[in-house]
């Protein structure tokens, strides 16, 4: 039989990147797997995009998905500001960061902080694992308050919760997931890569080798019984019209600027992901409860996106001739002149 | 210009039968900042510049904003030795905390006009004094007693103008300009200006030996400041993306550059061809800037020492993957935040070899504002040529103060880019194409650039072979490795070179680089003049050495490497590679207390260093050099 | 010892008649990282050192956690020489990813202990082959499927065991020490080693040239890892505060300090006479020290190259405000990300003259893990002497792999805390003091703490005067500056001290500092026993230099300053202050690819330098020394 | 008449400082002012207090107030790594730390945002103007949307609101008010000296050369016209009883560890500051009418704070003598045993 063709006739395959050097079973690989997926369905061009990541474990994955897009391997905990310039040079180009918990949530915080702030329109993923999993286990300032490290070492410190944050600073579209629900994984990074504007997906995403021992609550057996979706995700593309049947008051719908839809099906009492504070709420009451609510946690569609904002000439600037970016004579002249 | 000679040789003497010393002075006000004395300063400055006599102003402000002492200083000379001179000739004396001191370090002869309630008079008898009821003369000009405190600066104006015989007329196009719409307020200031004149016509009788005469010096030249100069390079270097943070001296650098683009830059339908960003410090500022090469844009930052120090990583990765980045260092005083609001050339060590492992970095000197301009210019071509971060390492004196320039010429070279990646040359190349192969021999390698369509790669600060694959290999580290020293040595041919003026026999020769030039100057003009001893020059313009340098040292039997810090940082970095016999000839001239260094420290240091008594007491050891200032705060 | 003499020398030919190498040669087990493979190596490289044979034991591993190639070499050696070596005489190949490449690199005779399905036999018919198959012999002594990956590895001690003569009561003795309580897991690794034992004698003619024998070289010594002996110096030291950011290869360093200071420093009722943190960034890290040590605590942290460059700004601010700082750097391979996994000396230069502005700071160079721990206590007395950063240059060889020395001494002088004020000391000074006042004409003022109820002062990186007011005098400046100046000539004598062996009429001296002196012992032996040459040698300790260094150069004709970087970083640090007789006599051996130097390159480069011919194919250029290896993974 | 003394039997002019360099009128110095009052008050031992700060126009100022105590005036967004380490030495000292918005929300947003998460018992006091005093009035991260520069350039970017951040993060006492709000800011600056953990007091403090004119949202007018106070928050130290007399409903009362209380007077509806969601939500809601909601906005009496936590001996770690400090001959004997 014939394989799958996207919308743009390229084959899953051709969307793959280099062999992962990650442990076998790591949360990462199957994030990969699912970015992949996503790319391929949503029908990327690899050519007009680009991956970036600071480092760790986690920032090495963008070496292996999309080998048609450069990438970026950035120092550690400053993707965001590398991630900034390269859209401030070209707008057109569809960015996807890669970052961890501990290059995103320790190091990294401050450039966090002013992407979100900034709603930079790109896909900005945490793979979330509680721990500094390249340099073998320590705490990350993600760890659960009473989470131990396989030494039997105790974190006394309350987690930062990366998504409460975005929301607090600005962030337009912040869903968390678990790197092993593919459904909705896969749901919302096509949702992510629609949207425009910063997308913060918080992923739980197990190390297998350093964090996944009883005691540990970012382990695959705790997140998997403590992950406490708000609502079925699914996702409709601008280039699909599939009519969605919805059981008024059952699912809501959420139109992103492009057309795209995603259909939120509640599972038990209705969320509304528009709505600031309560997403704010969730978040808190989950915690408290040691639950991850995970789906579309807020998003305002509309918001405008930082480059938007800058207000620059269509073109990529990185492209502009030097006709377009040096002034003529007449302009030199009336600058010496204001000075004589 | 018979008589100029003569003036400016004669020995001031205390009044009575003065000399006429003419276009030869320095004149300095003291104030306080916050009280809006710049206005008058500038229109001072102007007004000589106007009279075709050489100028230069050097503003001397305290690291807080208002209240506190400052000194705004003028240097007159009709050979155009425009650089600090030491002693101060006209004091204008409006700071009550500072007079006294300022008054006791003055050189007999100085005038001295002063705020008639400081009562300076007595504190000695060899100056001239001209006391000035500067509240009794704004009153009547300035009804609206909250502007009074600005508009009684433009009374010393008048005063000045009358004792130095500055044309009036020059001083009210001069105001008028530096005012521009603000009708009324020229108004109020022009009246305060007559209001000066005429108190100094009717009460001040003529005592000092100073004052000006129309000279043909500055026809069609402009006056700017350095920051300025390197903001409109950048501009016309076709930038396209600024990531900034806020640091004094280098702030005024991006404020001005966005304003130019602001302008120039923008489309009718108002949409820029730039884009500029203030990020939250300078790793992001740095950053951005190298995520935007990476993307292709041209992007530049401006700095001080303390984001230097910071953007330490960054710098490493854009050595060490190769990417483009334009960064201005405007040097202030450091270590730490040493003394933000002075002026030095102390980054050039760590800066050239900033970042941990093996690193170098091209580095570009300027001396001159319109150097400032053009090396904006050359930074952005090399920086794509090379794939590296370049250095602009100005300075205070240079990037903040007032300097004369001819006007800038409008480039006459298109913008170099570099080896990007053409269809055509890939082609041309084909399997030998690699990210990181050096397929020229001069360890400059092709890239591509994302959304050009052309293979892309991986760009990572982790080792990687020729094919921007990540490696651990030895051989693919050192291979490597020893590419980008063969870059470096490329780039050897690609900085500015220097500007070497040999006097053929001269024994002695000096290397200087940065603002240092314009003391030097001076200073082989006094070694000539005075000691007969002529002098070859070297202006170092960049970073890495050419061989010029070396044959510079082998035509002299002593050659003095003058620069403003305490390490003697550039010659450490000549010494890394000079060979024993060039290294004994060299002797080090150093300066390093915050103030731009004065010829007459130069010229002392390189006769004691020969050997020869200088003329001047001992007690004034090079640091010391220049008035040393209280603006320090008791308790703090 | 004749036999071992003439058996080291013999020149190993293929099997048949195999001439005895006994206690002389490289074993290397090639494996895959996370397969558990480390038991087994340091039970091998411990049952050779129980049998009073010198070995060193390193691990050369990839940048990840799992699955990529791995290769863990011992080095035995009769006379002590356990620097890395080029040749590797015994492989074990358990890694199919890299069995090839690491069969084809083998010199003649060397002995190849393979797992059988690898079918390696064919490759070469110069080697003596022992295929195993491994699988078949695990499963009977580990039932238990999930646990045969780890216990598999144990089954190649036994082979050895046999193969070499390897006394198999060391072996369980070394084995049940390494399992410590895990009874379990220690019976069926015994299985397995006793299964790996089994099997070799019934089915592995012995067919290849070494084999062990006891001595009486290591008694009562220990085994241990630089970062680890550090870590006890730092407690020893009396450390308070600990404030760190994980990165390899120094973050075990903190890891085994804070393990030490939970078992011996907390009080009986579980109180900690410490603190440590983990921080946010490297930033922060320094940023705790900093602040601990103003208050009063001996405070430390521990980095590598991208640390380093990201504390710079708070390093210069400790350099100017005289805030003492413990901070380690492990080198590992820059630049920016690099080889985070291999060794290098690297920092060198960029730490000497770290941050913005004129600064320099002290450096600490251990070359043994004795040293790691003395020097870490040397560091903080120094610290607080001086009253500024100190930093412990270490690198990834010395801190991550495994090495004999003798037992640590007990620290033989008190804390020295430096000028700490005291009410008595106050006294005595009365008005003179003031926070950097130099009252004792080294440059070093004397401080007090918050809490003690002294004078208080105010820190600050902006400039300040001697009774620590905040002054942009340029007199307060300068001297300031000067006598930090002074206090950096003070530190030339407080630092670690070289040491020397002077050969009295030797030519030839040699330099080098850190892990570079297991090579240089053992190339000054090649020199001496191969071409008769005679070398002084000079182990560099500390930085800023003494006065001995030149004297040294004086003593020889020619110098060769041997160090494991590509820019010559220390001889550019010597050039700064080295007159031009002495630098023209210094020659710079280099060795840069991630792998520790090893004797033959540095013999090699040395008679190159010599104009004699290397007996060895110039092909192997220094930087390429050492099997080249693939670890890079293709795709990334 | 006599001079005052507090109980400690000191005058007030004993609690100043150097003389200010910072422009007459600027917020800055009143809040010194503030401090100085409530140190006096308070009866605090200058010796055992530390200032501490970073840099920028409010850094400055621990240099004018309390010349009895070391201060230190670290780099650029730094000062919160400095006190931890400074408390880590000498958990027994009282620290005060003056930031500004353009230190702690610029440069120092990481480590303001670990410093929060650790809930490091100190006084952390933010001098917010919007902008940058010192460099001359650049635009900060608490400039609002739509606040101008004197340039007339507009901020359109969101502020980041430095409360809900730290309310977000942990701080245990998180308090907004104003510099010229003479009662307020005194009551609150003594009950965040009462307090043991982390007090984040933002204050309105405007900068009269930069950003106080028409137009700004940092104004000496604008903040006069839009503080918004929660209650009327008055403060009773534990060491006098005076009994306030409280109509229930009326005033609500938080008592602090060391038995001081904060009596919180209504002044609209009642205000709950221990219920962290409602303190998000107002904050949200004030910052969505452009006002600035002031009193005691978040606490949290007796959570641990850092020094707690690390559990260590009573004494400060900076003061323990070598005997304390330096294991015995038997520790070493062992380790080198265990390697052998
Ligand atoms: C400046 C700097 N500091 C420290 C390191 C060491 N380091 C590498 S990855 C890492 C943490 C990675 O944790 P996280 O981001 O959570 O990624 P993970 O490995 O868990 O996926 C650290 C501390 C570094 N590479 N650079
Ligand atoms: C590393 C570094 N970057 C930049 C600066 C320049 N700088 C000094 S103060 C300041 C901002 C101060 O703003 P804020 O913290 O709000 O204080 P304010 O002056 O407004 O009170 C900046 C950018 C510096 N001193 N150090
Ligand atoms: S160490 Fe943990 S995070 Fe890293 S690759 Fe392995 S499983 Fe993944
Ligand atoms: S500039 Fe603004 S912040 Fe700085 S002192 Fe003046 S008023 Fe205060
Ligand atoms: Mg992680
Ligand atoms: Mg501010």
């Amino acid at each position: 039989m014939a394989i799958k063709l996207n919308r743009i006739g390229l084959e899953l395959a051709q969307y793959r990147g280099g062999k992962t050097t990650l442990c076998a079973g790591c949360g990462h690989n199957a994030i990969s797997e699912r970015i992949i997926d996503a790319c391929f369905e949503m029908g990327i061009d690899a050519k007009q995009m680009i991956k970036l990541s600071g480092i760790g474990c986690s920032s090495k994955s963008p070496a292996y998905f999309l080998s048609g897009s450069h990438g970026f391997n950035a120092v550690h905990g400053r993707m965001p500001s590398v991630a900034t310039g390269a859209l401030l040079a070209n707008k057109k180009l569809l960015a996807i960061g890669v970052s961890g918990d501990g290059d995103s949530g320790a190091i990294g915080i401050g450039q966090f902080v002013h992407l979100m702030r900034r709603n930079l329109p790109m896909l900005y993923i945490i793979e979330d694992n509680g721990c500094y999993g390249l340099t073998k286990g320590q705490f990350s300032p993600t760890a659960d308050m009473g989470s131990t490290l396989k030494t039997g070492a105790v974190n006394d410190l309350p987690p930062i919760d990366m998504c409460a944050l975005a929301i607090e600073l600005g962030a337009s579209f912040v869903a968390r997931s678990f790197s092993g629900d593919k459904k909705q994984l896969t749901a919302l990074l096509k949702a992510g890569l629609a949207h425009r504007g910063t997308v913060m997906l918080d992923v739980l995403s197990p190390c297998v080798t350093f964090n996944d021992h009883e005691g540990s609550t970012k382990s695959y057996d705790y997140v998997r019984e403590h992950e406490d979706p708000l609502h079925e995700v699914s996702f409709v593309p601008h280039f699909e019209d599939i009519a969605v049947e919805q059981t008024p008051g059952e699912t809501s719908v959420v139109t992103l600027h492009d057309g795209s839809r995603v259909f939120l099906k509640n599972v038990g009492e209705d969320y509304d992901p528009t709505d600031k504070l309560s997403a704010m709420r969730t978040l808190m009451e989950t915690a408290r409860r040691g639950e991850y609510a995970t789906g579309l946690i807020y998003v305002e569609p509309d918001k405008d996106d930082f480059c938007t904002l800058l207000n620059t000439v269509d073109e990529p600037l990185a492209l502009l001739p030097q006709a377009r970016t040096r002034p003529p004579q007449a302009a030199l002249d009336e600058l010496m002149e204001s000075l004589r | 210009m018979g008589t100029l000679e003569v003036a400016s040789e004669a020995e001031p003497v205390s009044a009575g039968s003065p000399p006429r010393i003419v276009n030869d002075f320095s004149l300095q006000i003291a104030t306080v900042n916050g009280s809006g004395s710049q206005t008058a300063n500038l229109v001072l400055l102007r007004s000589i510049f106007q009279m075709g006599i050489p100028v230069s102003g050097k503003n001397m402000f305290p690291s807080n904003i208002a209240g506190l002492p400052t000194w705004y200083t003028i240097r007159v000379n009709p050979k155009g030795y425009i650089a600090r001179k030491k002693e101060i000739d006209i004091l204008v004396a409006m700071n009550a905390e500072t007079a006294r001191e300022d008054v006791l370090t003055l050189p007999p002869g100085a005038a001295v006009v002063y705020d008639e309630p400081l009562a300076l008079k007595g504190l000695r008898d060899d100056l001239v004094f001209y006391p000035v009821p500067f509240d009794k003369l704004v009153a009547p000009v300035c009804p609206d007693a909250k502007l009074r405190r600005l508009v009684r600066n433009m009374i010393y104006d008048g005063i000045l103008a009358r004792l130095l015989s500055i044309d009036m007329a020059e001083m009210e196009k001069a105001l008028l300009k530096q005012m521009g719409k603000k009708a009324r307020a020229a108004q109020m200031n022009l009246a305060a200006l007559k209001a000066g004149w005429d108190y100094a016509e009717a009460s001040l009788p003529k005592g000092d030996a100073f004052s000006v005469e129309r000279m043909n010096k500055t026809a069609g030249m402009i006056l700017v400041e350095g920051n300025a100069a390197a903001a409109m390079g950048c501009m016309m270097a076709g930038c396209t993306v600024v990531g900034w943070y806020p640091i004094t001296p280098s702030s005024s650098l991006c404020e001005s550059l966005i304003g130019y683009l602001r302008k120039y830059r923008t489309d009718p339908d108002g949409k820029a061809t730039f884009a500029a960003v203030q990020a939250e410090d300078e790793i992001s500022a740095l950053g951005m800037v190298i995520g935007a090469s990476w993307a292709g844009a041209r992007a530049m930052t401006a700095t001080a020492g303390p984001g230097i120090s910071l953007m330490s990583e960054f710098v490493g990765l854009g050595y060490y993957a190769e990417v483009p980045a334009v960064i201005f260092d405007v040097q202030r005083v450091g270590p730490s935040t040493g003394l933000p609001t002075r002026t030095a050339q102390g980054d050039i060590l760590t800066t050239a070899v900033l970042s941990h492992g093996d690193t170098r970095h091209p580095l570009l000197l300027p001396s001159t504002v319109q150097e400032c301009y053009e090396m904006a210019m050359d930074a952005f071509d090399l920086a794509e040529q090379l794939q590296t971060p370049v250095f602009v390492m100005m300075d205070l004196d240079l990037g903040m103060n007032t300097w004369m320039s001819d006007p800038f010429p409008y480039p006459d070279k298109p913008i170099n880019r570099g080896k990007v990646l053409t269809e055509a040359k890939l082609r041309e190349l084909g399997a030998q194409w690699g990210r990181y192969a050096d397929v020229d021999g001069d360890g400059i390698p092709w890239r591509t650039i994302p959304g050009d369509g052309l293979p892309p790669f991986f760009t990572r600060g982790s080792g990687h072979n020729a094919k921007a694959q990540y490696s651990e290999r030895a051989d693919d580290y050192g291979n490597n490795m020893d590419r980008l020293s063969k870059k470096f040595d490329t780039a050897r041919g690609l900085v500015p070179q220097p500007e070497i003026e040999s006097r053929p026999g001269a024994p002695i020769g000096l290397i200087a680089y940065g603002t240092t030039d314009f003391s030097i100057r001076e200073s082989r003009y006094q070694l000539q003049d005075e000691r007969g001893i002529a002098t070859s020059y070297y202006r170092l313009r960049g970073y890495p050495f050419g061989s010029s340098l070396g044959e510079f040292i082998d035509q002299h039997d002593r050659v003095y490497l003058v620069e403003q810090n305490r390490d003697a940082q550039m010659l450490a970095l000549m010494r890394m590679e000079l060979g024993p016999e060039r290294l004994a000839k060299i002797r080090s001239v150093l300066h390093y207390n915050g103030l731009p260094v004065d010829a007459r420290s130069i010229t002392d240091q390189v006769l004691a260093h020969e050997g020869l008594q200088a003329p001047i007491p001992a007690a004034l050891r090079h640091r010391m050099s220049g008035a040393v200032r209280a603006s320090g705060v008791g308790g703090e």
